[in-house]
């Protein structure tokens, strides 16, 4: 075994129990945790598919900016704030069919894709590839629309998030009356200015 | 004769029917009698004009048919519609004028319809093309049966829009709006030669009739709207899938999308095949006729709807069922028509002559009752078609037109006395002799146009459908039983007519409210004037209908009886469509071109206009 | 087993394993914030199947471009995310996502 | 040449235009204007239309005599304007129907009955309406009868005839139901249209046949093609067989089942008898005519007297040359007839309303004619409506003032025409006896009179001659002989025997009548004279609101209560039509006193109508020699009636008919009833009609309609409710139902598809079979003769290329198995057609035409169509190849040279053996 060999198996290791951790977690805080091993495990990865460049953004990005947003955001909600997970819910049926299907379904691919291809090994990679002036190129170069249009959609984000997070919630009793469609369509006079000129002999 | 004594000699009628027009109303007031003599007068001149014997109608040839009048007559309404959109809400009588211009102008457009040259072949034909991608081209024309039916639509609509305008007084703009739209849709559905568009045209009259039922309706208008419209509906889409599937065949063995009617009568589908589209076409057209088991609806839909939107109902829309089948069931679909025309005969029969005349009987809602005579009626039209003879087609289509006129007026009456009391239900009246009398007489007429007493044009069309039942050759065996059974019909049309006539005007004054009722006035003498005049015109003379019918209706069931020797003679088995052998001649006349032929032509057109710097002209209609 | 490691199929492998892992949690959990977590995850799953199968191709980085862009977008996606959930929180005072079913009405 | 001929040439004779016209005019005139105009110019204009039409009709007369003089053919016609067009047979040429009117020797004298005893009823009519409101409108509809008579009798083809006949279905309508504030007259008036309407439905059935089989219908065409309507057609049993006969014994089983045979000719003369029934009130259809009696006298007098109930005949005698083909018909139209003259009879013998008496008297009379008629004795039948009309008219009219003479004080409907408040009316109303006597001296058959003649002479023909089988009673219908209907021997006697019988009762009740009327004394009011209408009635305004039922007005015992005027003589308009026809009544005899003066003026001058019908007669040898015995029980029935009715009404004063309706008060109620037939009527025919309308109308709202728009309705609304079921709210349920959906999509790749595309080059015979690429797919072909498979397992090969010979044929089996190891196999048939010059059926139309690059172009290569076993929407049902077989295929290609199209079209299955034709 090659020592990339080990080093992608710890990755993986990691990566995986990390996941587990995240959904099955009581303690939301130990689930970002979970998260958190997630995504320094594929960011192993990617050192280990020579993407150094996203390596560090997945650290820095994610790691230090997402996973510490949840954090912050599950000890604004108090660490307990879980919901009645245990109690019987109607409508629970749908859980246990679709989790079940996904599984096959995935694991379906996953022999599809072992019966398909034939494994081989990576050619060697050109050099400088997954450096940070081959994606910088990329990005600034053929990507730059998408590049522009992202810094766009992270304004718009930062903006939403702070209108929903500060706005006093609406009663539903606000809401404006509708006249039915049918009503309406053949109802009595519809106009106010029609109701003027002539008796309103059909309006019942 | 000096010049001026001829001249004299010439108006002479003219003024005799002026005078007797305005001598008719015993009430003064001169602008009713000026309106009554003039209808007289235009009643002579018309029949003169139409007289089949006077001068040989000059045969125009193509050029001399303005192609473009049928687009006039048909768009006429449409834009008017929309024009009315822009027109103020607050006054209505503009609204009402305006409308009414338009309707007597499209009225007055069609009459030229009546210049085109009777035999066969398609006349004032339009073509452009609409969407050329699919094939779909703006494809107008009519012929001898079409022009009929169109003339039909622009007589009676100004007569309901007329009546509706004197009862009506709630959302007038609304109303207008519906029955320009209604007008539109119904003259496009009858002169519509590509199935796209008469797709388009059957669907767009709907909405307008679901207004007229809905809004100004009686007590229940909007569950028979809503009925009216979903079994129109039904059928309708069913008819699109068949359409469409008939497009694709013949894509596949002609190589090109085309959804004219031309092209698409060629295709002979296999068996299963054909016998499916001809039961989907059928289906939508025996709702719309409406043939016995989907009837229920028209009773619904008169006894809500108000006066003008019943008139139309009866006059108009139940004509395109009748219309579609035979253009289109008959045309296209000859080998699985012929095989049903028994069968489909007796349902026509027992299910809608014998059964609506006895459900007629026992109603006690006239408008109820005279909705069940119209299923009567039809059934009569469609026996005339299933019955192939050439008499029989003709007995329909006129049965078609004078059911128009009769039962429009039974309508208009109806609402004359629906205005007064507000109510229909036959025991409401009694002894109305007494205080109307000329409307008890207008009525007895009308009821005996519409029993088919002999000289009134109710008749003419009857009598000619069961004698061509007598010798048909489609209905083989049978056909002299079914002939008997549509007879003994005549005499049930009697009984429910004269029952309901006798509970409502003869007897003694049952109901005090009865005693005072006003009796016809102004606006619906004038409304009713021409419809009986046409009564008794088209009584004495049907010819004037029927000599610009034949050559029409010998083409029909030439292509008819080709359509059925060319299904019997598909080998059982076969699983292609085919296309039957072209025949040329006027028939043919605007048959959709493949795309090889045009770019021949355009490249044809290109070099000959090469040298000429011009721009190469529009082809005239491909 | 020397290609341990250096084989497409691996990375592709542990991708679906995490991915399936979100969705089951996603579909399973009904608290919130851990839905929010296996979105995340599953996003990171895709990425890294880009970046193996981007290693795979050699030349050019598409793949590695593309990671970085939904890298972007899901800081945006979480931004939200959380947002909305405080507003939840707010409204119904708990972060069960069962309680959210007046789309039914 | 006489000067009408000169001025009326025969082919154009407008005279006939005149004739009909002018009652038309006078009915429009009347109708609209009527009430602007007042009475004097309204009985004007009445009276000078039908009296100018007498007129021009005495004129055709005497023309038709000029005519018939010089030897030419008595038979004028007028073209009037083509009014549809009629298909005929098998598509045969198309059978024109036109408005003519034609006038020949039997439609000659029935104008001149109908114009002249209609002007005098006109003329009578003024007196008798004159205080009523509806003046004008009684003669706009009187004219209008005129009118539809004379276009009825004028007709020259049978829907010209048709027109009348509802015509004046229609103004009897109208007439019967005139004073229609009363239910009762409205009613009668439906009653009369409907029975007409039964009549008209014949007529229409009978139109139909003979459209069918002589494809014409007018008289002459009918004739012409007369010999037609004697194919036999299969009647009986209808289907194959007649269902349930197996449960009755075999024997009966086997007469049900035997076939019978009808001829054409039968079936219309057994409609044209409908039709003539409903007219002219025979056995079935004669409900009507005593109801009829609702409307104003001289309504009855001229319509169900004179005029409109001979229509009947008139048809019978019109087409006897349809109806001497059919004895059958024949048959059934004496017996008709009999039983009618039979059974009218009984019932007039208890009647005590006058009008009732002579209605059941003219249903009787007219069952004479039909007798005279279906023996064939058409010219003796036609003289009997001939002398009817007068006597009836006449009977009526007087009936009519002595009705208006009772009106003076009673005015009840009822009770003014009941004998019981008549009588000794013979000292007050002189004229009225006189004419009365006459006309009652001939419908009972005083010898000379003409009812003596004409009534003997149906009597004399119906005992001595019978129509035989045109073609000798038995016929060759595929191979087997049928035979046809014959009279039976015993046919005329009884004829004779019941004709003798009725006649018997008619002498009876009509001297019942007269001396009920006009002997004895009054019993209306006690006479005073000159007394004063002092309290309260006033003059007995004849308006239609002074019906209020006195106390007393209660027949019989009037005379107790009420003093009264001398009831008065009827005005000189009244009683000159009386005395015309009354002498009429007596005269006319002359025309064809066969027995005693030999005079056959009538037959000589109807020969030409009926000249081809006679041979069709038999004629027993011995008929001469009996002429004479013959008149002796016609004497003996006269004798007997009216010594009869006078020993028991005069002699004993009505004891014995006393006595002999308290023996037997059931049977005498029963008749007094008339046999209760209109309740029959009521019980079986309109209960089931009424029946199946009420059936009718709950299966359309409960049934049809239900199943349609309701039960929809419901399923619609049930699935709704079902769906919004798994609407839970929780985006965790959508979510888990869109990984369901994904699941099943997943299921769908992990099963191969075994798709194949064929290039056919039939040509050359190359054929190219490339199947359709799939993630990890593999394939195994087995393009070989014995079909066995190339190779044993899966490799990677997707095209396989074969050639074939001319005309034969390869199945090819194709094997993909994908990633998941699962497997699917296709078999495909190729075919190389021999390429087929001739192509069934219509010869394909390829054209040579000089392509754009001078190229010689025999055929087009069709366009190339995108290939692919297309499934086809309707699925297998409609699978359509997604190709079309190269050229020689029957396919018309489009004209013109599609420039140089690739690869011809790749087929699938094989095209249709034998080229797509």
């Amino acid at each position: 075994m090659t020592p990339g060999g080990y080093f992608f198996g710890v990755c993986a290791v990691v990566a995986v129990l990390g996941a587990l951790a995240t959904i099955s977690a009581r303690n939301p805080i130990r689930g970002a945790m979970g998260l958190l091993a997630t995504i320094v495990g594929i960011a192993g990865m990617y050192v280990q598919l020579s993407a150094q460049f996203l390596a560090a953004i997945q650290l820095i990005v994610y790691a230090g900016a997402v996973v510490v947003l949840f954090v912050f955001v599950i000890m604004l909600l108090g660490p307990d704030a879980h919901g009645a997970d245990g109690g019987k819910r109607p409508g629970s049926w749908a859980r246990w069919i679709a989790a079940p299907l996904v599984s096959v379904l995935l694991l379906g691919g996953a022999v599809l894709l072992a019966r398909v291809s034939t494994p081989q090994r990576f050619r060697a990679a050109p050099p400088g590839h997954g450096t940070i002036e081959a994606v910088g190129g990329d990005v600034f170069g053929r990507a730059l629309v998408p590049f522009e249009l992202s810094t766009a959609l992270l304004i718009v984000a930062a903006v939403g998030a702070i209108a929903i997070a500060r706005s006093r919630a609406t009663k539903p009793s606000e809401r404006p009356a509708s006249v039915g469609a049918t009503r309406r369509l053949f109802g009595g006079a519809i106009h106010p200015r029609d109701a003027r000129t002539v008796d309103d002999e059909v309006a019942r | 004769m000096s010049p001026a004594v001829r001249a004299v000699f010439e108006l002479a009628p003219y003024l005799a029917a002026l005078a007797a027009g305005a001598l008719l109303p015993r009430r003064s007031g001169w602008a009713e009698r000026a309106a009554l003599g003039l209808t007289a007068a235009l009643a002579l001149a018309l029949v003169r004009g139409l007289w089949p014997g006077a001068a040989p109608a000059p045969a125009p040839s193509p050029a001399l048919e303005w192609p473009h009048l049928l687009n006039v007559i048909v768009f006429l309404p449409l834009v008017g519609a929309a024009a009315i959109l822009f027109l103020p809400r607050q006054s209505p009588t503009l609204l009402r004028r305006f409308t009414l211009g338009i309707l007597v102008l499209d009225l007055v457009a069609s009459l030229f319809l009546l210049r085109a040259s009777p035999e066969r072949g398609w006349h004032f034909q339009f073509i452009a093309d609409w969407l050329p991608s699919f094939g779909i081209r703006y494809h107008v024309a009519i012929d001898g049966i079409s022009l009929w039916l169109v003339l039909l639509t622009t007589f009676t609509t100004p007569i309901a829009a007329f009546v509706s305008f004197g009862s009506l007084k709630t959302r007038v703009k609304d109303l207008c709006f519906s029955f320009l739209l209604l007008q539109g849709g119904m003259l496009g559905a009858f002169v519509a030669l590509d199935l796209f568009l008469f797709y388009v045209f059957w669907e767009l009259m709907l909405v307008p009739m679901l207004l007229l039922i809905g809004v100004w309706g009686g007590v229940e208008r909007i569950k028979a709207a809503y009925k009216f419209f979903l079994y129109t509906m039904a059928g309708s889409v069913l008819m699109l899938a068949a359409i469409l599937y008939l497009v694709w065949s013949h894509r596949e063995v002609a190589g090109y999308l085309t959804f004219d009617y031309l092209a698409l009568s060629r295709l002979v589908l296999p068996k299963t095949a054909a016998w499916l589209c001809f039961g989907a076409f059928l289906l939508a057209f025996a709702i719309k006729v409406p043939m016995f088991p989907l009837h229920t609806w028209l009773p619904d839909a008169h006894v809500q709807a108000p006066t003008g939107g019943s008139i139309l109902l009866a006059a108009v829309l139940l004509k395109l069922g009748t219309y579609g089948y035979l253009r289109f069931c008959m045309g296209m679909f000859g080998g699985p028509a012929w095989g049903a025309a028994a069968t489909l005969a007796s349902v026509a029969i027992f299910g809608g002559i014998l059964y609506g005349a006895l459900c007629a009987w026992k109603q006690d809602d006239i408008k109820r009752l005279v909705a069940y005579s119209s299923v009567a009626h039809l059934g009569f039209v469609m026996l005339g078609l299933f019955a192939g003879t050439r008499a029989g087609v003709e007995g329909a289509i006129l049965v078609m037109i004078n059911h128009g006129i009769a039962t429009g007026a039974l309508f208009l009456l109806v609402g004359v006395i629906y205005d007064r009391r507000h109510t229909r239900m036959v025991r409401e009246f009694g002894g109305l002799a007494r205080p109307m009398p000329i409307y008890t007489a207008v009525f007895v007429l009308v009821t005996m146009a519409s029993i088919g007493v002999p000289g009134t044009n109710g008749f003419v069309g009857e009598f000619m459908v069961i004698l061509g039942t007598f010798t048909s050759m489609t209905l083989g065996s049978n056909a002299q039983m079914q002939g008997v059974a549509a007879a003994f019909g005549v005499i049930l049309a009697a009984v429910y007519m004269l029952s309901v006539v006798q509970k409502v005007f003869f007897g003694p004054v049952t109901n005090p409210k009865n005693a005072h009722l006003p009796d016809l006035s102004a606006r619906e003498t004038i409304a009713l004037a021409p419809l009986v005049a046409l009564i008794f015109v088209l009584g004495l003379f049907p010819r004037i209908l029927t000599d610009r019918m034949h050559d029409s209706v010998d083409a029909v069931l030439e292509r008819y009886r080709e359509g059925r020797l060319a299904h019997q003679e598909l080998p059982e088995h076969a699983t292609t469509a085919r296309l039957r052998d072209r025949r040329g001649g006027p028939l043919e006349r605007g048959y959709p071109k493949s795309p090889e032929e045009r770019e021949a032509e355009a490249a044809k057109l290109a070099a000959a206009t090469a040298p000429a710097s011009a721009p190469a002209a529009q082809g005239a209609p491909q | 087993m020397s290609a341990f490691g250096h084989v497409l199929e691996h990375y592709v492998l542990v991708a679906t394993l995490i991915f399936g892992i979100g969705c089951v949690g996603f579909l399973v959990r009904r608290n919130v914030l851990v839905q929010l977590m296996s979105i995340e995850l599953m996003l990171n799953a895709v990425n890294l199947a880009l970046v193996a199968y981007d290693r795979e191709q050699g030349a050019g980085s598409t793949g590695q471009t593309f990671a970085f862009f939904v890298i972007a977008v899901a800081a945006a996606e979480v931004a939200v995310g959380l947002a909305i959930i405080l507003a939840f929180y707010r409204l119904r005072g708990t972060v069960d996502g069962d309680v959210a079913d007046t789309l039914r009405h | 040449m006489n000067p009408l001929a000169t001025v009326f040439p025969p082919n154009d004779f407008a005279l006939l235009a005149v004739i009909v016209g002018l009652p038309l005019v006078g009915a429009f005139v009347n109708g609209v204007f009527g009430k602007r105009l007042g009475k004097e110019a309204v009985t004007l204009m009445a009276l000078s239309s039908v009296g100018l039409s007498f007129l021009a009709s005495v004129a055709t007369f005497v023309a038709l005599r000029g005519a018939r003089a010089a030897e030419q053919a008595p038979r004028f016609v007028w073209q009037g304007w083509e009014w549809m067009r009629v298909s005929s047979r098998l598509d045969g040429p198309d059978v024109p129907i036109a408005f003519d009117l034609s006038v020949d020797p039997l439609s000659g004298t029935m104008i001149l009955v109908i114009t002249g005893v209609g002007f005098l009823i006109h003329l009578y009519s003024t007196k008798y309406m004159e205080a009523d409101a509806g003046y004008h409108r009684f003669f706009a509809y009187l004219n209008l009868f005129v009118f539809s008579m004379l276009v009825l009798v004028l007709g020259d083809s049978l829907p010209v005839l048709f027109v009348g006949w509802e015509g004046v279905g229609l103004c009897s309508y109208l007439l019967i139901g005139f004073w229609f504030h009363e239910d009762a007259n409205a009613a009668a008036g439906k009653k009369a249209f409907i029975a007409n309407r039964v009549g008209d439905f014949g007529l229409l059935v009978a139109m139909g046949l003979l459209v069918y089989h002589c494809g014409a219908l007018d008289w002459r065409g009918i004739d012409a093609a007369a010999h037609n309507l004697l194919v036999p057609k299969q009647v009986w049993p209808i289907g194959t067989h007649v269902p349930l006969a197996s449960l009755l014994p075999d024997s009966a089983a086997a007469w049900l089942n035997a076939p019978r045979y009808a001829t054409g000719a039968t079936m219309v003369g057994l409609a044209l008898l409908l039709g003539a029934a409903g007219k002219s009130a025979q056995i079935p259809l004669y409900v009507w005519l005593p109801d009829a009696m609702a409307g104003p006298t001289p309504v009855s007098a001229l319509i169900h007297a004179a005029t409109m109930v001979t229509a009947g005949v008139y048809l019978v005698c019109r087409l006897s040359g349809v109806f001497v083909l059919t004895p059958a018909a024949m048959f059934a139209v004496a017996f008709v007839g009999a039983l009618t003259a039979l059974f009218a009879a009984t019932i007039a013998l208890v009647q005590n309303d006058i009008k009732k008496v002579l209605a059941y008297s003219t249903v009787s009379q007219l069952g004479f004619m039909f007798l005279g008629a279906g023996v064939g004795a058409f010219s003796a039948g036609f003289f009997h409506v001939l002398t009817h009309a007068f006597f009836k008219a006449c009977l009526f009219l007087g009936a009519g003032s002595v009705i208006h003479a009772m009106h003076a004080r009673i005015h009840g409907t009822e009770a003014s025409q009941d004998m019981r408040n008549m009588g000794g009316l013979r000292k007050f109303m002189p004229v009225t006896f006189v004419t009365f006597a006459a006309a009652w001296a001939a419908i009972v058959g005083f010898p000379l009179t003409s009812g003596f003649f004409s009534k003997d002479e149906i009597l004399f023909k119906a005992f001595t001659s019978s129509p035989q089988a045109p073609l000798g009673g038995s016929m060759m219908v595929g191979g087997r002989s049928v035979e046809l209907f014959t009279w039976p021997e015993w046919a005329p006697i009884t004829l004779f025997v019941m004709g003798v019988a009725a006649a018997t009762m008619t002498a009876f009740y009509m001297t019942r009548l007269i001396v009920g009327t006009f002997l004895g004394d009054f019993r209306g009011w006690t006479v005073v004279p000159g007394w004063k209408a002092a309290h309260g009635h006033g003059d007995d305004a004849h308006d239609e609101h002074a019906h209020d039922e006195h106390a007393h007005d209660e027949p019989g015992h009037g005379a107790a209560g009420r003093e009264g005027p001398e009831p008065h003589e009827s005005p000189w308009q009244m009683t000159l039509p009386l005395v015309v026809l009354g002498a009429l009544a007596v005269v006319a005899g002359a025309l064809n006193a066969h027995a005693l003066f030999h005079s056959h003026l009538l037959d000589t001058w109807l020969e030409p109508v009926f000249q081809g019908v006679e041979k069709a007669i038999v004629v027993k040898e011995n008929s001469k020699a009996l002429e004479l015995p013959l008149l002796v029980p016609g004497l003996l029935a006269f004798a007997a009636g009216v010594g009869g009715a006078w020993w028991a009404y005069v002699a004993r004063g009505g004891e014995p008919m006393r006595a002999l309706a308290e023996r037997v008060p059931g049977l005498h109620q029963l008749v007094y009833e008339k046999w209760r037939i209109d309740e029959l009527y009521e019980e079986t025919f309109l209960g089931a009609v009424d029946a199946l309308a009420e059936f009718a109308v709950w299966f359309d709202k409960w049934v049809v309609d239900g199943l349609l728009a309701k039960l929809t309705a419901l399923l619609v609304a049930g699935g709704g409710a079902a769906l919004r079921l798994a609407q839970t709210g929780r985006t965790h349920a959508y979510a888990a139902l869109m990984v369901v959906g994904m699941a099943g999509l997943g299921w769908f790749f992990t099963a191969p598809h075994a798709q194949a595309k064929v290039e056919a080059n039939h040509d050359e015979g190359r054929y190219v079979v490339s199947a359709a690429p799939g993630l990890g797919y593999r394939y195994r072909w087995a393009t070989a003769e014995d079909g066995s498979w190339a190779s044993d397992e899966f490799g990677a090969q997707a095209k396989v290329e074969l050639s074939l010979e001319v005309g034969t044929s390869r199945t090819v089996k194709l094997a993909v198995e994908n990633a998941f190891g699962r497997v699917e196999e296709r078999t495909l048939l190729l075919e190389r057609p021999r390429p087929d010059r001739s192509g069934p059926g219509g010869a394909t139309t390829i054209e040579i035409n000089r392509g754009a690059d001078g190229r010689l172009e025999g055929q087009v290569a069709p366009r190339p169509i995108p290939s692919g076993a297309f499934p086809g929407p309707l699925g297998s049902a409609l699978r359509v190849p997604p190709s079309f077989p190269v050229p020689g295929g029957g396919m018309p290609a489009p004209r013109g040279a599609a420039p140089g199209g690739p690869v011809p079209a790749p087929g699938v299955a094989a095209p249709s053996p034998g080229g797509a034709r």
